[in-house]
């Protein structure tokens, strides 16, 4: 067998429905679209829905690794802490320009990545949760003493973060945060399903399905895993960078188990890998947050938890997964 | 094109909002209030609430015909800067309320005071204690206390009543910073000499190890710093465990580790703490009298009230003044030139009033002891220093 | 005949779990083309053997050498890369995955696309032709679409096969290729084994002893991690101490 | 060297009362993640109600404190074989992620029921006057009630062992946790044998709640602020094994006594770097199987 092919093959429907997946597909429009008239519909909600939208980001990175490469972590807060104590310090320490600030995060989360992942990406299964944890735990603490550079426990205070540009400036409606972190969730959403659709991305979910028959092939599973790692690390650094940056501080809280715990959950919510579930999961919870502790701040998390149990219970694969499960009834 | 868009939209919601911002036009004051509701520190949270409620409660009727208040609650999970900053965002632009108030966290209050200067909202912090804080904006007041208004007087207090050597144990935070350094200011002014000092996480389960230390170095006195609630009882117990007592080391703080409704918890160790405190339930004051009656019918017998309720209830005192003056019309600018100089001789700890220069408060600091009275562990007010500023600001004077 | 360098040789190959011999001092040798077929009972060690050339297990001791040249300590996927490829006795296939998918992400390693974050994997049309070519003459192309956990077990035999094939080994290890698939199917994998390409070499851990018998012209017994026999067929079937250990214990259970 | 004596026992005593809390709670968690494969999140919550009951009993109704306790361990652990029958039963075998999902739910709903019940104040424990104050033991005073603390825990662990090594569900539990697919060829029951199980790991966990409540205070957030400790004895122990989370525990209650006591500027990193570094050199814990 040769790389020429009869052209009797080449014209085989299969290989054209093959090709043609990553085509883009007109419901992918539908977020943006409702991104782009909450903006005109809620302006009294920007400083939210600027929340809702990096965390969409730090949701997406985590389904990057939890939902193609099967990496189950509980400490991607890490990843989202250090990017945004990348950008908190900078602006703090007299360089306040934010697409920069991205970078650097993007970076500095990238590395950090790439060097737990090459500690811990050995492993699998229990054992690798296990050390995200302790990573991420261990950094919260180093981040809790080394109080000059972060602010320990008390928060990293006097970030001046200057204008967009320098024309726009992050005003008091959240205009400008919101569609500074929409801008970057859409350059991360780009990223993301170019990486998706492409042979790496397909070797990840070739990696999450079965591992064993992955190396058989010749792959290199650490390596492939320990790049996805850095990778989906440096945009979780981008996420707390945005937030850092249009919330002009950055806490403890931003490391914390917490945080890793809750983004999990957003995502499977809305459904693990499938691209979208980030953009489902984060604002379902964090408007139902919003609204719950709103009519009742206190048992916001009863309710909240009663409805992961029955979601796990009843509809496994989130909104996404259980959606695919209507839509084959429906065909059948 | 993003670029029109952006200003096409903020220049629309300005219209949508903005008038607002600038004036109360309704005859209904929002206020709206930050707090801590869930989360581990929620307790906290759960007292502050408290005395707002009932202040509000008691003293709606008191507002001019036509005049209402209406308090719209949020809550900020916990030490927690960017949900509070959030929360105060949205507050300002969609609930558009009249004034900011509440708030436990110092983290948090900081986070939100750039807002409170951007919107021109007056903003009444009821317990976040870092001094610095009015700092950031023209536009907060204090009703709560600052951490230096407590411990340096205690510290004096310690060196003058025959205790040589002191070692501090603290969270280690802004506020634990400023106990730390505000104690050992008072203390070697008067003469007495530290031997040493030890800080401890924020949230941190056991601190044996850490009152072990303290016992270890042999001094006449402790002074402890840690927030109120969970960690001071935790504290209070790890003292008790290692023999604090029993080795003649006596312990001094700030009132957040003896927070009157927590002292039945605490126990013994907690009999013969030296504490300074702007608020105790024992406290021999006609107001305060009236005001614990009003909580216990509120709130039954079994609650009580500390310092977080009267932050809470003063903060409110100062609001409901403002709307009566007012008369439920104001901007900004004019609510801070009537807050500024507010006072009220009346309160349950006693006669406050606001600095005008520094917009911090102005009170007794009465110090205490923790004894037994009728079965009961209260802080009995021995010893009264009147009219205390806030140290901090005079020996750090604002730069212009 | 010993002077042209084996496809595949291993030298004292050991792997002891304390007291445990899994493999014990393995002497043995692949000749170039050669249908080889390795057989013993039940817990004798022919899948620790196959993984340990294949690299999933590190030996205690011994040398594995592929073309002449060590490969003892090399990554599975490198070993891979110089052709030295396996199949699994229970499918290992991505079973959520479209078989055509299967043999891409196979191709896709092998020419080393698998790679490129950048690059749509559907761009990659020689590839995924390829892919589609190799599942037309295994008789798969029918069911390039369908997810392998829909395919029939045999159709998922032969999968297991086409994946081998897509990156186009110069040593093949079959782990039981028919395992688990009915007597009347296991005939067209036979079949598909009969024509691979001659250069390849091959070597087949097996039960099924027809299989073993219509396609291996040599045979080495495996008893309890040692080698005990190696032989042609004819040798193998008169061997007594065959009889007794294996044939005889090979009862219908 | 006096000073260096009292230091070490000093450390080494409130160590092993840490260290006794933290083992009861985490071997039941230790059997669940190793025996069922379940990573159960939520484990936490079965101290917290252990402790919470204990405290209600003595607080609301005069219940003394042995009473309380036992009462406490035992509705605990019936509550949580109806919660393994209705809940847990059906993610066995299941994905990790939808435990995860599921058991941090459990854990928010724990906090609002908590919250609901007892308000957001930690739990006064009143103990009787016989385990307050201090003991002489040697010359030295030792708070009584640490000392009962690390007394009882050892019996209790003793006792475990002995059910673990001499009983046959003891030896049942062995053989599955080692191999469940054989065990259940064998003719053992699993589910009957993970119900009980649970409720072991579960009534075990109620224990260590109520008899730590001193040191790892009893409010309404316990479930999810003390979960990276538990989970980090699991780990360090090694999952499925009985005896690993207890030296675990120790290294991890002495070790954490110790840095704060010696070095109290480094706070808690020390034991996360140590622990960090544990799992890289052992990555399937310290008794784990490889």
């Amino acid at each position: 067998m040769s790389e020429t092919v009869s052209d009797k093959i080449a014209a085989a429907p299969a290989i054209a429905a093959f090709a043609r997946r990553d085509r883009l597909r007109a419901y992918e429009a539908l977020p943006w679209l409702a991104a782009i008239a909450a903006y005109f519909l809620f302006p009294t909600y920007l400083p939210l829905g600027a929340q809702i939208l990096a965390t969409t980001l730090f949701a997406l990175s985590v389904d990057l690794i939890l939902g193609y490469a099967g990496i189950v972590t509980l400490g991607h807060a890490a990843s989202f802490g250090v990017g945004a104590y990348t950008a908190g310090i900078l602006a703090v320490r007299g360089w306040g320009e934010p697409v920069t600030g991205l970078l650097a995060a993007a970076i500095v989360a990238g590395l950090v990545g790439l060097l737990s992942g090459l500690l811990i990406l050995r492993t699998r299964g229990l054992t690798l949760l296990m050390q995200t944890l302790v990573i991420a735990v261990l950094l919260y603490e180093a981040a809790n003493k080394a109080t000059s550079l972060t602010g320990g426990a008390d928060g990293l205070q006097g970030m001046q973060v200057w204008p967009v540009f320098g024309i726009f400036t992050f005003d008091l409606f959240g205009a400008t945060a919101y569609l500074y972190a929409l801008t970057a969730l859409f350059v991360a959403w780009l990223i993301v399903r170019r990486i998706v659709y492409s042979s790496f991305g397909r070797s990840l979910t070739g990696i999450r399905e079965n591992m064993l028959r992955m190396q058989a092939i010749g792959a290199p599973v650490y390596v492939r895993m320990v790049v996805i790692y850095a990778v989906s690390a440096a945009l979780a650094g981008v996420a707390g960078a945005v937030i850092a940056q249009t919330t002009q501080f950055v806490s403890l809280t931003s490391l914390g188990l917490d945080r890793s715990g809750t983004i999990l959950v957003m995502l499977i919510i809305g459904g693990v890998g499938r691209l979208y579930g980030a953009f489902i999961g984060v604002p379902l919870y964090m408007i139902a947050q919003d609204q719950f502790s709103q009519i009742d701040p206190v048992y916001w998390f009863f309710w909240i938890g009663l409805f992961m149990v029955l979601l796990v219970s009843f509809a496994p694969g989130g909104v996404l997964g259980s959606l695919a499960r209507l839509t084959q009834r429906w065909r059948r | 094109m993003i670029r029109r868009l952006s200003t096409a939209a903020v220049a629309w919601s300005v219209v949508l909002a903005g008038v607002s911002l600038t004036a109360a036009t309704a005859q209904t004051v929002k206020v709206g209030i930050v707090n801590t509701y869930s989360g581990p520190e929620a307790q906290v949270g759960d007292q502050l609430d408290k005395g707002i409620k009932l202040y509000f409660n008691t003293h709606q009727k008191d507002l001019p015909a036509g005049v209402k208040v209406e308090l719209v609650v949020r809550d900020d999970t916990g030490p927690n800067p960017e949900v509070a900053k959030r929360l105060a965002q949205e507050l300002i632009v969609r609930d558009r309320v009249n004034v900011l108030a509440g708030v436990i966290w110092s983290p948090n209050a900081a986070a939100i005071a750039p807002l409170s200067r951007q919107a021109k909202t007056p903003f009444v912090l009821m317990n976040a204690a870092g001094a610095a804080i009015p700092r950031i904006s023209p536009y907060i007041i204090r009703t709560s206390f600052t951490i230096w208004q407590q411990a340096y007087p205690v510290g004096k207090w310690a060196a003058k009543n025959g205790i040589k050597t002191a070692y501090t144990a603290v969270s280690d935070f802004i506020p634990g910073h400023d106990g730390e350094a505000a104690f050992s200011k008072g203390f070697t002014e008067e003469g007495g000499k530290m031997l040493g000092s030890v800080r401890f996480p924020l949230a941190n389960p056991d601190f044996v190890p850490f009152m072990q230390r303290v016992k270890d170095a042999k001094p006449d006195a402790v002074f402890i710093f840690v927030p109120g609630g969970k960690q001071a009882t935790a504290v209070m117990k790890a003292a008790a465990e290692v023999g604090l007592k029993k080795a003649g080391i006596k312990i001094i703080a700030t009132q957040d580790i003896v927070p009157d409704e927590e002292l039945p918890n605490i126990g013994a160790i907690a009999e013969g703490v030296i504490t300074a405190g702007i608020y105790s339930t024992a406290g021999d004051r006609p107001a305060n009298k009236e005001f614990l009656a009003a909580w216990k019918q509120a709130y039954g017998a079994n609650s009580t009230p500390d310092f977080f309720s009267v932050g809470g209830w003063d903060g409110m005192a100062a609001i409901f003044s403002l709307v009566k003056a007012k008369n439920g019309k104001f901007t900004g600018d004019e609510a801070m030139d009537y807050l500024k100089t507010w006072k009220d001789p009346n309160s349950p700890r006693g006669p406050i009033s606001i600095d005008p220069n520094t917009r911090d408060i102005i009170q007794n600091v009465y110090i205490r002891r923790t004894e037994m009275k009728d079965g009961k562990l209260v802080n009995t007010e021995f010893e009264t220093i009147p009219a205390v500023k806030d140290p901090w600001k005079e020996f750090n004077p604002e730069k212009k | 005949m010993t002077d042209i360098p084996a496809a595949l040789e291993t030298e004292k190959l050991s792997l002891n779990f304390g007291a445990l011999h899994v493999a014990n001092a393995i002497d043995f040798r692949l000749d170039p083309g050669a249908r080889h077929a390795l057989i013993g009972p039940n817990g004798a060690g022919k899948t620790t053997f196959v993984n340990l050339v294949a690299g999933r297990l590190t030996p205690t001791s011994g040398r594995i050498l592929l073309d002449g040249l060590p490969i003892t300590h090399l990554p599975q996927d490198t070993r891979v890369k110089k052709g030295l490829v396996r199949t699994f006795q229970i499918n290992a296939l991505f079973r959520d995955l479209s078989l055509l998918e299967n043999v891409t992400l196979a191709i896709s390693e092998r020419v080393g696309i698998a790679s490129n974050m950048w690059r749509s994997a559907g761009s990659h049309r020689a590839v995924i032709a390829e892919a589609y070519a190799l599942l037309e003459d295994l008789g798969l192309a029918d069911d390039a679409l369908r997810s392998v956990r829909e395919l029939a077990y045999g159709r998922q035999r032969l999968a297991e096969l086409a994946v081998a094939l897509a990156l186009k080994p110069k040593v093949l290890l079959l782990d039981e290729p028919a395992a688990g698939v009915p007597s009347g199917e296991s005939g067209v994998i036979i079949a598909m084994i009969e024509r691979l390409p001659a250069d390849i070499t091959l070597l087949i851990i097996e039960h099924d002893m027809d299989l073993v018998f219509r396609i291996a012209k040599r045979i080495t017994v495996l008893l309890r991690g040692r080698i005990l026999v190696e032989g042609t067929p004819a040798e193998i079937s008169e061997n007594a101490e065959v009889r007794e250990v294996y044939l005889g214990e090979r009862t219908p259970t | 060297m006096a000073s260096y004596l009292s230091a070490a026992i000093f450390i080494g005593f409130h160590g092993l009362a840490f260290a006794m809390v933290l083992y009861l709670i985490s071997v039941g968690l230790s059997v669940t993640m190793g025996l069922m494969g379940f990573v159960n999140l939520a484990h936490g919550v079965f101290a917290v109600a252990g402790g919470y009951i204990m405290t209600g009993l003595m607080n609301r109704f005069g219940v003394p404190f042995p009473l309380a306790l036992l009462v406490a361990v035992f509705t605990v652990a019936a509550l949580s074989v109806v919660m393994e029958r209705l809940l847990y039963r059906r993610l066995y075998g299941r994905d990790e992620l939808d435990q995860v999902l599921m058991t941090i739910g459990l854990i928010f709903m724990s906090i609002a029921v908590a919250k609901y019940l007892f308000g957001s104040t930690p739990e006064a424990v009143h103990l009787p006057s016989w385990l307050s104050g201090h003991v002489d033991i040697g010359g030295r005073d030792f708070p009584t009630y640490r000392t009962f603390l690390i007394v009882c825990g050892m019996g209790l662990v003793i006792a475990l062992w002995l059910t673990v090594e001499r009983t046959r569900f003891g030896a049942q539990l062995r053989a599955s946790v080692d191999n469940l697919r054989m065990a259940q060829s064998l003719g053992i029951n699993t589910g009957l044998l993970f119900t009980k199980a649970f409720a072991l790991g579960s009534g075990l966990a109620a224990l260590g709640g109520g008899l730590g409540a001193e040191i790892l205070a009893i409010y309404p957030g316990y479930a999810l602020e003390n979960l990276a400790y538990f989970l980090i004895v699991v780990a360090v122990g090694g999952m499925g094994s009985i005896r690993g989370p207890f030296v675990a525990a120790l290294l991890i209650g002495i070790a954490d006594v110790g840095f704060k006591y010696l070095l109290p500027e480094t706070g808690s990193f020390i034991i996360y770097a140590m622990t960090m570094a544990l799992l890289l050199w052992r990555p399937q814990g310290l008794f784990g199987r490889a």
